[in-house]
């Protein structure tokens, strides 16, 4: 008897899907070339780097997190695996083994400040922020890696279906949101990680390792960077030490926009892509609609705050 | 036939500098009858919003791009996507690494402007000891080492070359802060600088706005007559301040030149066919407010002519 | 007589917060198989000394004995594995999940084969029936498992809690109030509850201030005072109102009649 | 009985007052000229701007918001007032009130989008953030202003005592910190933000007009920042469309070292006042022991890390 | 005999959560000056009664009269400023708040003269010294008024609760088991309280699980029942166990003799 209830899809992510029809909607009635196969497959390749940080962005956040050095340490990884590759003449593969290992590492880092020390998230990534930036300006000298070997930007190729080119990283992003949509749901450990972030107090009293569970939730996030790492060398094709700079913020919108709390314990990560795709859709849209660019900074922070007033009021309704 | 649509993509919107780039490129966009598209990085060094508005221009049918690139290198890969969907690319103000990944570049030379303020600070101190503060971007940026670094060249000391990004430091840079570029930070940058040594003679900032913080402080200090200022860009409001002798000498730049040349070679193309091509250096000036000997240099009157922003 | 086995003993407990001594050298004993009620005033330390007994406290002072053998509990795990499982008083349940997920938190069903194994998919189905067999034990009429614990009215959260202790444990059930929100129904069910899993062997210490639930159910009644055990009394002997006279303190422990206290 | 325990210092304040020892002894060894009372005077100055905006910062944060916008719209109001006196002539007063009815009204609008739609303010924030920095930019054309009146840099101006010299502007922010701590704690209304931020449904039960309160704290928090606004420019002695944009992490930071909690309803706001000086602390030590700018970052990094953990470790202490 | 003022009254209320249907169309009558006593199985719509009552919830349909007059309470704030004061079941407590803070959460007494009356400062001593004097009168031994709520253990936070809804109601007070936390004496207390409240003139509606307490003290029973009022009856008349069957749907209401019912 349970069993329609459900099925029907969670309230957290109906809102942000109409917010995401709505804007889409707008920008294909006033945008020319807006609706094509073509463009939202550029839209999702735009997308994915962020995407996949706030992947790791949303597990954090579940637990009443947040972390602001996502996107530096992206870049550290990024310029870790291309430099170990290029300049240390590594294998691909290690090279990005090497890169997701830092980037995992620093999440390891996060992991325990926040849990044996019990520092404020927000304090901790804002010190490995500086740090992570500090250590890509060093490592790098300031300086962009060219030449990296072809495996590293593969995930950048396209590959044709029905006319429409799809980059692997979308395929990628994609498969990894519905991974751990379905880890979150429906094995134990994801349930843990939003039981922690629920109520920290009551998971520890049944008996759950909540400090294992958050470390666990850290690394995890750094290992999504890592992966992050390799999608900006794939859609860059080179090691870029400034990348990531601003990644933190749009990724926390993009979770926030996919109406997950920031007081943890509540969402749905998949609300996370299309918060993503959201971010996207606006800065694409934007451009097509020929809006100068301090406008659209102008619309984008308005059309910010339409979108989670859909969603919210589509919340109120749906109750 | 429609209207050539071109595309400008400047680092950020903040930077007057670009932001005057963008209103020549609007005007004589409009003079030529041609659509211009606009986009920006959010902040210096944003390579991915740069990629994107590459994409969605050329989603959108811009025939040529120009684009102001915040990595020179990481850009790359993005514009070859668009040339190969026929797209001319033009770089302005900055060059992209290597130089010949786009159609043309009209841009400035920004370690040669460093090297000429350099080279008037070294005749202005006339050969007394002196004690540098820079007062820089902030880590990482290209234009604020190659600016930094050719200061230091100018002035005869260890540097390096216009290819790092890194800030060389030679023992008679006393103090280096970063500043964003902003008056405030400026400020507070020089203040700091001055309580870790009250000798500073020479400063050194990466643009006009941190120049005037560096002014402010050095007044509050009662040393604004003991201490050279140059800086770079070349801002009506710079030229105001040089004029003033707030700031004593500064490279002017000329980012409207930049950009109604890239617009006039984008309609040529949606016109003719015909692809820019090669480097234009549009030039830098050394406006002073009291010329050096053996250091060419314009008065602040020509800068005013030439300036840029509210005259 | 042998003395009965003490499945759980503690000596000198010591716990301080701040200023204020929540226990205050508190002795404690748990035999085999019996129901223990422990009762108090309010703030005479009670919960506080089952949370030392549960890891979720770690007293100041003092020592625990578990089967006559020395423990130290630093968290609730480490009681949870000696087979310990407990019901505070503040009800550790997370609101924004489901009557189902609290009821099997940490203890999450797995399916079998390769989906349980390998994948380590929950068993969501099953999990499910249990959740609903067990609230049905305790005769809530919870319309849907699946309903966030938030949404509940008092009475039906607490119960969620109560049957969680009760389903797990393999050694120790503490309840810390388990009856106080309970409508008179629900309440006999779990003292019948109770009943049941001492049946199963299983000791259970109950923190009440019901003292008609005491009386009808408990073996022994410890009763704390000023973070102190005052007394442990054998409520077939001693009335309800010389046992309220011990707990407030208007009889002196030493002036109860020696048969009355439990031995 | 209860008093000796009332006037021993909150463990709040405590933690971070150790951690400003600490870093001011690190920085007295190893700077020279660090200790001077015309040093800390110049700390002092500096960070006036941000400690008056982290005032507002606090107030939002103690109701478990969070405030994106801050920075930027001190921005505005800066613009605002200067352009409205140099531009348009308006008397120096006046246009200081136009800046700060700007900046308060920009709080309004927050506040408005938060209580009434009940959106998450960090979005509704950073939807504003992009606003008022549109807006900035639009109406200065990114353009400083110059030749502003003499009244409204009177508080950057500076007085002696004893051979020191010290601006009006610290003054005042010393001022509002010691008159919002007093606000904070003896009145109805300040116990009030209080009680919304650490159990908001608890305070609407008691019959507390939560939405009357968190409407005020935002607007409020504006005012705050058109007052931060005019201190920026007496500092900088013009109006400056660039100021302000990474402030609010700034202003966080300090909040969050002064130990008030991102959760809302405790902390102390003497302690931001301390978090906003070991901020400023950090940068003035830094460039006076002649760090390097990228090694300013990861020592920053770190050394915010290290501050936290002092608090933290003398908290636990302290129980 | 003359009918009694009615203070308060309710018809046809209904609150629906999403599928569940919380209140199934409830009437409600409170007299002036009396004690009544408001039973029910767990789930039985107790709570969100009391909550349409006290403006914490808007009944979804149904009308509220205060007084004879029609009211729409749209948050608590309408109900207070009425003069209502409630005592919710999940204790409406700012956990980390002070005690006295608590108890004056929304009634700050200020200074007087210019402190007050202009600088708005609150009077933190003379609170202090009341909060100690209403926890005094609950017997709860609490050393420190300055003590966060959180510190607090279960019976205490509730005292604190339960005094603040006693102290400011000027009209109707309202308590969701008062008395679950507390212990045989602090119980005791308050309904001690609660019959100072009514002696005042104030009638009171005391949701209870605890029959002995609303035998002792009610005037009447309203007896709740599936989101509906099942019956009214009278302490006087009925037996404790035909009143428990009427709430359990074991003795249909029809069937209760008719002198049981209270009138
Ligand atoms: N975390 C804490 N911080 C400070 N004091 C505490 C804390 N926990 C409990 N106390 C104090 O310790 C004393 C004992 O509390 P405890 O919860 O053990 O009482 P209890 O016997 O369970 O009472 P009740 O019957 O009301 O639940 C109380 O005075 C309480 O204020
Ligand atoms: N916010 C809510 N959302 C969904 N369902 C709710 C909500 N509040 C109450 N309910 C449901 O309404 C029904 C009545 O709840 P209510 O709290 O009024 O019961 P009660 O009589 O007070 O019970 P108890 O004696 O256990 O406190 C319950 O089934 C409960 O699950
Ligand atoms: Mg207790
Ligand atoms: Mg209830």
């Amino acid at each position: 008897m349970d069993n329609w209830k459900q099925n029907l899809p969670p309230i957290g992510q109906l809102g942000p899907f109409i917010a995401l029809l709505l804007a889409c909607s707008f920008f294909g009635a006033t945008a020319d070339n807006f609706f094509s196969a073509e463009n939202f497959s550029l839209i999702l390749q735009q997308v994915m780097v962020v995407g996949v940080i706030a992947i790791g962005q949303t597990l954090i956040i579940l637990t009443a997190g947040i972390d602001l050095s996502c996107g530096v340490v992206m870049a550290l990884g990024n310029i870790v695996m291309t430099k170990f590759a290029v300049e240390l003449g590594l294998p691909a593969p290690l090279a990005i083994a090497c890169g997701i290992g830092v980037t995992a590492l620093f999440g390891l880092i996060n992991g325990l400040l926040v849990t044996r020390i019990k520092l404020p998230p927000f304090i901790v990534t804002l010190g490995t922020f500086n740090i992570a930036f500090a250590i890509t300006q060093l490592y790098s000298k300031s300086q962009t890696v060219t030449d990296v070997p072809p495996l590293m930007t593969a995930l950048g190729e396209t590959f044709q279906i029905g006319g429409t080119s799809i980059a692997w990283g979308t395929l990628l992003m994609i498969a990894m949101y519905v991974g751990m949509w379905w880890w979150l749901r429906d094995t134990a450990a994801g349930r843990h990680v939003y039981a922690v972030g629920n109520s920290p107090e009551a998971t520890r009293l049944v008996g759950i390792p909540t400090e294992r569970v958050l470390l666990g939730v850290y690394v995890l996030a750094g290992v999504f960077y890592g992966i992050a790492s390799l999608l900006t060398v794939a859609r860059t094709g080179v090691g870029d030490p400034n990348a990531g700079q601003t990644e933190n913020l749009d990724a926390i919108t993009a979770v926030v926009l996919g109406g997950t709390s920031l007081f943890g314990g509540r969402g749905v990560i998949l609300g996370t892509l299309i918060g993503a795709i959201v971010v996207g859709v606006l800065r694409n849209g934007l451009t097509l609609m020929g809006v100068d660019s301090v406008y659209q900074v102008l619309v984008t922070g308005i059309l910010v705050i339409l979108a989670v007033t859909v969603d919210q009021l589509s919340r109120k309704g749906g109750r | 036939a429609d209207a050539p649509v071109i595309g400008l993509i400047t680092k950020t919107d903040t930077n007057p500098f670009f932001v005057k780039m963008k209103e020549g490129a609007t005007e004589e966009a409009k003079a030529k009858g041609a659509k211009l598209m606009t986009a920006a990085g959010k902040k210096d060094g944003d390579n991915a919003t740069q990629v994107a508005a590459i994409e969605n221009m050329v989603a959108k049918g811009a025939k040529t791009i120009l684009i102001t690139p915040s990595d020179a290198k990481a850009i790359i890969p993005a514009i070859k996507k668009a040339q190969d969907k026929g797209v001319q690319v033009i770089a302005l103000d900055s060059p992209t690494d290597p130089v010949s990944a786009v159609d043309a570049l009209f841009a400035t030379n920004n370690y040669k402007a460093g090297e000429l303020i350099g080279q008037y600070a070294k005749v202005a101190m006339g050969g007394k000891p002196v004690k540098i503060a820079t007062l820089d971007l902030f880590p990482g940026h290209p234009v604020g080492a190659q600016r930094h670094n050719g200061f230091l060249k100018g002035y005869g000391l260890q540097s390096l070359d216009a290819a790092s990004n890194e800030l060389a430091k030679p023992a008679e840079v006393v103090c280096m802060a970063d500043t964003d570029g902003n008056q405030a930070k400026g400020q507070t940058a020089m203040e700091n600088c001055l309580q870790k040594n009250p000798d500073i003679n020479v400063v050194y900032t990466i643009n006009e706005p941190a120049a005037a913080g560096a002014y402010n402080a050095l007044k509050k200090a009662g040393k604004e007559k003991d201490v050279i200022i140059v800086s770079v860009d070349g801002g009506c409001q710079g030229v105001k301040d040089v004029a003033a002798g707030k700031i004593a000498a500064t490279s002017q730049q000329y980012p409207l030149k930049m950009a109604s040349m890239g617009v006039a070679a984008g309609v040529e193309y949606a016109k003719g066919g015909k692809k820019a091509s090669g480097y234009v250096d549009t030039g830098v000036t050394l406006i002073a407010g009291k010329s050096v000997a053996g250091v060419d240099s314009k008065d602040t009157k020509t800068g005013l002519d030439l300036c840029w922003g509210n005259k | 007589m042998s003395t009965p086995q003490l499945v759980m003993q503690a000596k000198g407990l010591v716990k301080r917060y701040g200023q204020v001594t929540a226990l205050d050298g508190a002795d404690f004993e748990l035999r085999a198989g019996e129901i223990l009620a422990v009762i108090g005033d309010n703030g005479a330390g009670k919960s506080s000394l089952i949370k030392c007994l549960s890891g979720a406290t770690v007293p100041d002072e003092g020592e625990i004995l578990l089967d006559g053998r020395p423990v130290r509990f630093q968290t609730p795990i480490d009681a949870r594995r000696a087979g310990i499982e407990c019901c505070y008083q503040d009800l550790a349940v997370a609101p924004a999940m489901t009557i189902a997920e609290n009821l099997f938190l940490g203890r999450e069903l797995k399916r079998e084969g390769f989906a349980g194994n390998v994948l380590r998919m929950l068993d969501k189905k099953k999990m499910l029936e249990v959740a609903m067999q067990r609230m049905a034990d305790l005769k809530v009429g919870i319309r849907s498992m699946t309903q966030a614990v938030e949404t509940l009215s008092g009475g039906q959260r607490q119960c969620v809690a109560v049957a969680r202790a009760a389903a797990f444990a393999k050694h120790v059930v503490i309840l810390d109030e388990p009856t106080a929100a309970l409508g008179v129904k629900e309440g006999n069910m779990v003292l019948e509850l109770i009943r049941r899993v001492r049946d199963k062997g299983l000791p259970v210490i109950l923190i009440s201030h019901n003292m008609p639930h005491v009386f009808e159910i408990a073996d022994r009644i410890h009763v704390a005072r000023l973070g102190r055990r005052a007394a442990v009394l054998d409520p077939k002997k001693i009335s309800m109102s010389d046992t309220v006279a011990v707990m407030t303190g208007a009889m002196r422990p030493e002036d109860i009649p020696a048969d009355c206290l439990a031995h």
